[in-house]
């Protein structure tokens, strides 16, 4: 039980990190190794404002997500859009894109170390414990937890249910036909990318309450992302919050039950598990 | 209404349209006919802006300029293309699909009277409005294609080889629907290897060889053209 | 012979381009040079020990005119290198401050893996190589291979039985009891101490009733604390880095971890450490340690604070500071900037710095603080091994 | 049937989802022989092609290779037995020169050559389907029927026991087919075993001993060309409904 | 195409010249050119060694650096116990061994699915290495601490470099290395002209990793002091993929192009401005991306293409 709630709470950690890039990826096309600098980046200000402006993480999220869609869509227009023009086939864009983003993965840690410096940071916000079935939870982290399923329930719900959510998904699944239902593809995909930024930026803030983070984690955060984007299915919102789950699950469960020095093993065990017998995702669909 | 005016189209040295010229009115059928090859796909991808064609040609729909825009704003003019292959979207259900269809502004309005005629054309669609496209037959998803095109309230219609992949009777019952859309005043540009049943439909008929148009006229004298039945007719 | 004579050739040429007209003029700066991280996992300590003291040294000697050498005072000038936490970066780095900036000095790096693949080359070229933040057991191994080399911040097992010595003894007192859960980080540091603190403990008759490891960089570390809860431990020892000693310490509060020790490793005696947990920090021991109440130590962290606009960490900081007072009192006393003698210098000297004095005993300081604690606000040394000023161990009373 | 027999197709099954894309069809081609597999489009008759050179694997059914059961094999092992195939839509390999792309059809498939005497058999070939002149060209340059040509003679590089022709005369002018049909009447006349998909029917009926009709996945028709042309059933399903 | 052709034998007579001008460098700096010329030669050969499998089937591996620090660990582990050349013997052993599980383990997976497969592979062996050390040994780093020289870990790079293009060179010329140029081309062709391209992946796969770990365990006395996080630094592996994508994978030389100006931009960036370095870096990346599409071989050979034409031209 207590394995099972921490797992929870970890996973709920876990799908803020992933979903923003799952959508990137998914729609926009652009696997973005940025997206984790994108998440610290955000943790900075959330630590920033919570200091010096006394603002509420949870208030600063509404706060951020406009910057970060701003800032992201302006990423996907000036500097991603180029790529996937001059693209001819999938797996160029895919090789530009990786240079690219690693790109702005160095300039967004450049600006960040300039701006705050090497060093950790780390704030006290609902820093209490709450108790659930007779143990003792972080109350941020239970926050974080719900947020994530408000923030990806909506997702789900918009993408789902609305007339644009659907054309989002449209470009998702086949960009060329898109243009046919008089989709305007290229605005579409910078709308999932900033949409995606969102998330990630959303992310950054919840975890801000309990992680502790520096200017050069960002890459931790990629890696994590693209595993559970990987196993839950590029694109699929879905897939990475179960894969999410499953991964903080597997991690408790690791750790708790074997040895806590082989949680990241493990993670990577069951990553190339799911490869090696669903390369498509766990909710991926099977391209042939 | 559509009119194209020396359109070429050239992938690295091969060119694949040469200084093509072609109208057509609403509420006609004009098929394109040639070989694999010969550039008939890339005709409407081409009108459709999905690629890109060379300086020098005109296009335009009902006295609207369209060469050289993008696929939106083509379809958002009135042309709507039914690709090869279908291009309906596998992983979401028949409705979503359609709902699609409708996304060009000048098509929200009249959404539900196009689900209707769709509808009314394909009833199976009705009936399975919530099923993934990618789980259906190839039938049943050129049915969903043509729905979707129908959805978007369009002047003109493009149809890449509707029949291919579908046994006999389907690519009557396509073919059938074709003539009822001409009926509606949609003009209707056609590419088809099936020669026989697709000049049998249409108005006019253009030849389409390694790039150029070869010959043209009325679908009923194209018929009775001895090279043609050569070429394209099996003797 | 030919070939080679215009291999010769070509290949000044090649390096007489690379390197420029670099002007052979009169000496009247001392070139220092520091090759650290300010990228990479190693940087976020770096960044607190490191980087600061190095401006703050810069502006205390240039204040004053620069360092007395012979009759004549010479200001120092910094050259900066980001080694990406990487050795490869590190070595590359070095050989050009030294061939390239031509540095008259060079300033350890951050981190023992570090340190050690920079030795040989320092080693080479003869440049006194003062390893600050590196802990190791091998030390009098390594200065024996590189007689260059000088350890200040002291050795593994030096910090591991600490803990088991105030440990001992506060159960001695009948301050805590018997039980204690050791976890230690799977990276260099976690390692070495937990191999040495284990047996400590076991030696010092304390029984171990939870241990495990955890991956370097782990921040979600519920199952560890939960793991020691049930063990019902009557002290907490965790070999510690940066990230997940917050993270620890901060699941320990949550789930209210109730041991009346509780020790994590580096990083606790950052500022950020007080700041983080507040009051909740009260009776938290850590790595390392300072006596903070000396009247130099109160005037380092003022300057520091001052001159850096950060505060300064309750250890490392000092003695990184304080190997640079090492240097520039070697360089005094010694009145030239040869590098032999000022090696010289070192090995046999006694020098006055924020630490108090510092002697290098076969090129090793072996008085160094082990252990501190947060007390009322400030982190105290607490254990050492022989110096003044080791304020008594309290117990943490709950985590409010 | 005194004639060895080459390829032998036992009900052989192909599903796509739930599309019934071939359905319990059998044949067999002997040695020597010319088949022609005809049919409307989508009829399954490209299907068939893959399914004996191993592009697709069968949902049930087998192949026989000279009593050899390939249909479980990978498409590599296939083509070393002695199945090659040029393809529908045509795959020529762009970064290669002319000769070598005809020379990679010779190095790793039935009948293994490499170095000069690759060369000369290479240049034999391009001979043969009038290329000679463009050996050492890059691909680029090549016109269509010149890309038809390289990818029959990378086909027969490898010297196979059966070769597979999918529409390879589709898409040329009427100068062209002329020339293509010549073509393959002296590859029958060398005595090859060929399966041929087509639409002309003009090259059906000069080129082919035998053909297969197919329509939706079923084979409708089997026999001698001119009688099978006849069947009012191939008619209709051949020439659609409107002609019946 | 068994023949060796003349131009084969002038570009041969280059090489020996030009790796014999390289061989002395360690005569005239013992120092900082040396060390810059050391880490341009160690990327060379990883570049290369990647390119070997990378090139000819687009596949982009995120391996590097579990081969490499497989190399370095077998070096830590054995310096003590058995001579040098027997070690890098075996780190080629294992590093092939390793790199073929990899492979087949992986022939399903294309495109970003290898991409992160391989990553998630390096950082696998990386964590169980890792946990090893930490369970049933005593420290989690190793010494070694050997009497090499920069200069000797330079010769033995360079040696190591030409063999790997002799490698890559006679793959070329082989059965194995026609047959990956179809697979480059067109797979399903490939299939149908006989070629079993998960085997000739695989045995890419393996060559490539073999090498990238002796280069692992030849820099291991380079390090000194050897762990985990410095072994398996998941930068060599982006640092690989992103000098080699610059440079271009078509040809064996094209790295070449890509790691020498990198690692001198690199490093001019990092001396010059050490606090702003990732930002500059970071711009100089975008700008490479947007104005140098092909890497830089393509440009050259745009370049060489368009002179040849008019050369051409000239003679019509």
């Amino acid at each position: 039980m207590e394995i099972i709630i921490t797992g929870i709470l970890l996973g709920g950690a876990y799908a803020l990190i992933a979903v923003g890039l799952t959508i990137q990826y998914g729609v926009a096309r652009i696997m973005n190794l940025a997206t984790g600098e994108t998440l610290v980046a955000s943790c900075f200000c959330t630590f920033w404002m919570f200091n010096s402006l006394k603002i509420n993480p949870i208030l600063g999220i509404f706060l951020i997500a406009p910057a970060a869609f701003i800032l992201n869509w302006a990423i996907y227009s000036l500097l991603l859009l180029p790529l996937v023009r001059r693209a001819k086939n999938k797996a160029m864009l895919e090789v530009d894109s990786i240079l690219a983003t690693f790109g702005i993965l160095f300039l967004l840690e450049g600006l960040m170390l300039v701006g705050f410096g090497g060093e950790y940071f780390s704030y006290s916000f609902l820093s209490t414990s709450y108790t659930i079935a007779g143990t003792a939870y972080g109350l941020n982290r239970i926050v974080a937890f719900l947020a994530a399923v408000l923030i990806t329930g909506t997702l789900y719900v918009f993408l789902t249910h609305t007339r644009y959510g659907t054309s989002v998904r449209a470009v998702a699944v086949d960009p060329a036909a898109a243009g046919l239902v008089a989709i305007n593809v290229d605005r579409v995909s910078a709308f999932a990318f900033a949409l995606g930024g969102v998330v990630t930026a959303a992310g950054g803030t919840l975890l801000s309450t309990f992680y502790t983070f520096n200017a050069s984690m960002g890459v931790v955060f990629t890696m994590k992302a693209l595993i559970i984007v990987i196993m839950g299915g590029v694109g699929d919102v879905r897939g990475a919050v179960i894969a999410a789950l499953i991964l903080g699950i597997a991690e408790t469960a690791t750790a708790t039950l074997i040895d806590p020095g082989l949680t990241i093993a493990a993670t990577y065990f069951l990553f190339i598990l799911i490869l090696l017998f669903r390369p498509q995702g766990l909710f991926g669909r099977q391209t042939t | 209404m559509l009119r194209i005016e020396n359109m070429s189209v050239a992938y690295g040295h091969h060119r694949a349209l040469d200084n093509v010229s072609m109208k057509v009115d609403s509420g006609e059928i004009v098929v394109v006919l040639g070989a694999n090859g010969a550039g008939k796909s890339t005709l409407l991808k081409a009108i459709g802006g999905m690629i890109p064609a060379g300086n020098g040609f005109k296009a335009s729909i009902n006295g609207l300029q369209i060469q050289n825009k993008k696929p939106h704003t083509i379809v958002e003019a009135g042309i709507a293309l039914v690709p090869e292959g279908r291009g309906v979207f596998g992983e979401l259900s028949v409705g979503e699909n359609l709902k699609l269809g409708a996304n060009p502004k000048r098509a929200r309005k009249h959404e539900n009277k196009n689900l209707k005629t769709v509808f009314d054309l394909f009833p199976v669609l009705a009936r399975r409005k919530n099923q993934l496209v990618r789980t259906m037959s190839g039938g049943e998803q050129q049915m969903v294609a043509i729905g979707r095109a129908i959805m978007s309230q369009p002047d003109i219609m493009m149809f890449d080889e509707p029949s291919l992949g579908l046994s006999p009777l389907l690519t009557t019952e396509v073919f059938k629907v074709l003539t009822l859309l001409k009926k509606t005043g949609v003009g209707i540009l056609l590419v088809e290897q099936n020669a026989r049943q697709s000049l049998a439909i249409a108005d006019r008929g253009y030849l389409l060889e390694n790039g150029h148009i070869g010959q043209s006229g009325l679908a009923r004298d194209l018929i009775e053209d001895e090279a043609v039945r050569k070429a394209y007719l099996g003797g | 012979m030919r070939v080679s004579n215009l291999c010769k050739a070509m290949s000044i040429g090649l390096i007489s381009v690379m390197i420029g007209f670099s002007s052979v003029q009169a000496q009247d700066v001392i070139k220092v040079g520091m090759s650290a991280a300010k990228t990479g996992p190693l940087s976020g300590g770096t960044a607190v020990t490191q980087w600061p003291n190095l401006k703050l040294w810069e502006h205390t000697v240039n204040a004053k005119g620069g360092i007395k050498v012979g009759d004549k005072r010479m200001p120092v000038k910094i050259f900066e290198y980001d080694d990406r936490s990487h050795p490869t970066d590190a070595v590359k780095n070095i050989q050009r401050m030294i061939n390239k900036d031509k540095v008259d000095f060079v300033v350890a790096p951050y981190g023992t893996g570090i340190n050690l693949a920079v030795a040989p080359i320092l080693a080479k070229y003869g440049y006194p190589h003062i390893a600050v933040s590196s802990i190791t057991d091998k030390g009098d191994e390594f200065t024996k291979r590189w007689p260059n080399m000088f350890l200040t911040l002291g050795t593994s097992t030096g910090f591991a039985e600490s803990v088991a010595d105030v440990l001992k003894k506060m159960r001695d007192q009948g301050k805590i009891g018997n039980k204690v859960a050791v976890v230690n980080v799977a990276d260099a540091f976690g390692i070495e101490l937990a191999h040495v603190g284990k047996p400590a403990l076991e030696k010092a008759g304390f029984e171990i009733v939870y241990e495990t490891s955890y991956p370097l960089g782990t921040q979600d570390l519920a199952p560890v604390i939960n793991g020691a809860k049930n063990a019902k431990p009557d002290a907490f020892v965790a070999f510690s880095y940066p990230p997940d000693t917050f993270a620890l310490t901060e699941q320990a509060k949550i789930s209210n971890l109730e041991v009346k020790a509780f020790y994590v490793g580096v990083a606790t005696c950052f500022p950020a450490f007080e700041k983080r947990f507040g009051s909740a920090a009260q009776g938290i021991f850590g790595a390392g340690g300072i006596n903070p109440d000396t009247p130099e130590m109160k005037a380092y962290f003022k300057s520091h604070l001052e001159v850096t606009g950060v505060a300064a960490d309750y250890w490392a900081s000092a003695t990184t500071y304080a190997s640079l007072q090492v240097l520039e009192q070697a360089i005094e006393r010694a009145g030239t900037i040869d590098h032999p003698q000022v090696i010289k210098t070192i090995k046999n000297g006694t020098f006055d710095t924020v630490m108090g004095k510092i002697t290098f005993d076969g090129n090793i300081n072996r008085k160094f603080w082990t252990m501190g604690q947060w007390q009322d606000g400030v982190f105290y040394g607490v254990a050492s091994t022989g110096l003044d000023g080791e304020k008594e161990p309290i117990i943490k009373t709950g985590w409010k | 049937m005194s004639k060895p027999v080459v390829l032998k197709v036992n009900s052989a099954t192909k599903r796509f989802g739930g599309l019934l894309a071939v359905n319990n069809l059998d044949f067999e081609v002997t040695e020597h022989e010319v088949l022609g597999l005809i049919g409307p489009n989508g009829s399954g008759k490209t299907t068939v092609m893959n399914l004996i050179s191993g592009a697709l694997k069968l949902s049930s059914g087998e192949i026989r290779l000279e009593e050899k059961i390939v249909s479980d094999l990978p498409a590599y092992k296939i083509s070393q037995l002695g199945i090659s195939r040029t393809f529908q839509l045509v795959k020529i390999l762009p970064t290669l020169s002319v000769i070598d792309n005809v020379i990679s059809g010779g190095v790793f498939g039935y009948h293994r050559m490499w170095g000069e005497n690759a060369e000369e058999t290479a240049l034999h070939l391009l001979k043969k389907v009038g290329l000679a002149a463009l050996a050492f060209k890059p691909t680029e340059q090549l016109t269509y029927i010149d890309q038809k040509r390289l990818e029959l003679a990378r086909a027969l590089a490898g010297n196979p026991k059966l070769l597979l022709l999918d529409e390879w005369l589709a898409g040329l002018n009427p100068t062209e087919l002329q020339i293509g049909i010549e073509l393959i009447h002296s590859l029958r006349a060398e005595g090859r075993t060929i399966i041929l998909v087509e639409h002309v029917m003009d090259a059906i009926r000069s080129l082919c001993d035998r053909c297969v009709v197919m329509s939706s996945g079923v084979k409708i028709a089997d026999g001698e060309v001119a009688e099978t042309l006849k069947n009012p059933e191939v008619i209709r399903a051949y020439l659609g409904d409107s002609d019946a | 195409m068994i023949k060796i052709t003349k131009d084969e034998i002038r570009i041969l007579l280059y090489m020996v010249v030009a790796v014999a001008i390289l061989a002395c460098l360690p005569l005239l700096d013992q120092g900082y050119i040396l060390s810059l010329g050391l880490t341009i030669v160690m990327y060379v050969a990883l570049c290369t060694a990647w390119v070997l499998f990378s090139g000819p089937t687009h596949y982009i591996s995120l391996a590097t650096a579990a081969f490499f620090g497989l190399g370095t660990y077998v070096v830590g582990i054995g310096i003590d116990v058995l001579p040098f050349p027997i070690l890098l013997i075996i780190a080629a052993l294992i590093g092939g061994v390793v790199s073929g599980l990899v492979g087949i383990a992986t022939l399903r997976l294309s495109g970003v699915y290898f991409v992160i497969f391989t990553l998630g592979m390096a950082e696998l062996i990386r964590q169980i290495v890792t946990w090893i050390q930490t369970n049933f040994t005593t420290g989690i780093g190793l010494y070694v601490l050997t009497d090499f020289s920069e200069a000797h870990i330079y010769w033995m790079l360079l040696a190591l470099t030409v063999l790997i293009f002799i490698t890559g060179w006679l793959i070329n010329r082989s059965r194995l290395g026609f047959a990956m140029r179809i697979i480059g081309n067109d797979e399903t062709v490939a299939a149908h002209v006989g070629i079993d391209s998960a085997k000739a992946k695989v045995l890419l796969f393996l060559i490539s990793g073999a090498y990238i770990a002796v280069i692992g365990a030849i820099l291991a006395p380079r390090f000194a002091y050897i762990e985990p996080p410095s072994a398996f630094n998941p930068m060599i592996s982006f640092l690989v993929v992103i000098m080699s994508l610059m440079g271009g994978t078509r040809t064996l030389w094209a790295p070449l192009i890509g790691v020498v100006p990198f690692t001198l931009l690199f490093d001019m960036v990092s001396a010059r401005f050490p606090n702003h370095s990732s930002i500059l870096l970071g711009i100089a990346f975008l700008l490479i991306v947007y104005l140098i599409p092909d890497g830089l071989i393509g440009r050259i050979e745009g370049i060489t293409k368009r002179f040849s034409k008019k050369k051409e031209r000239t003679h019509e």
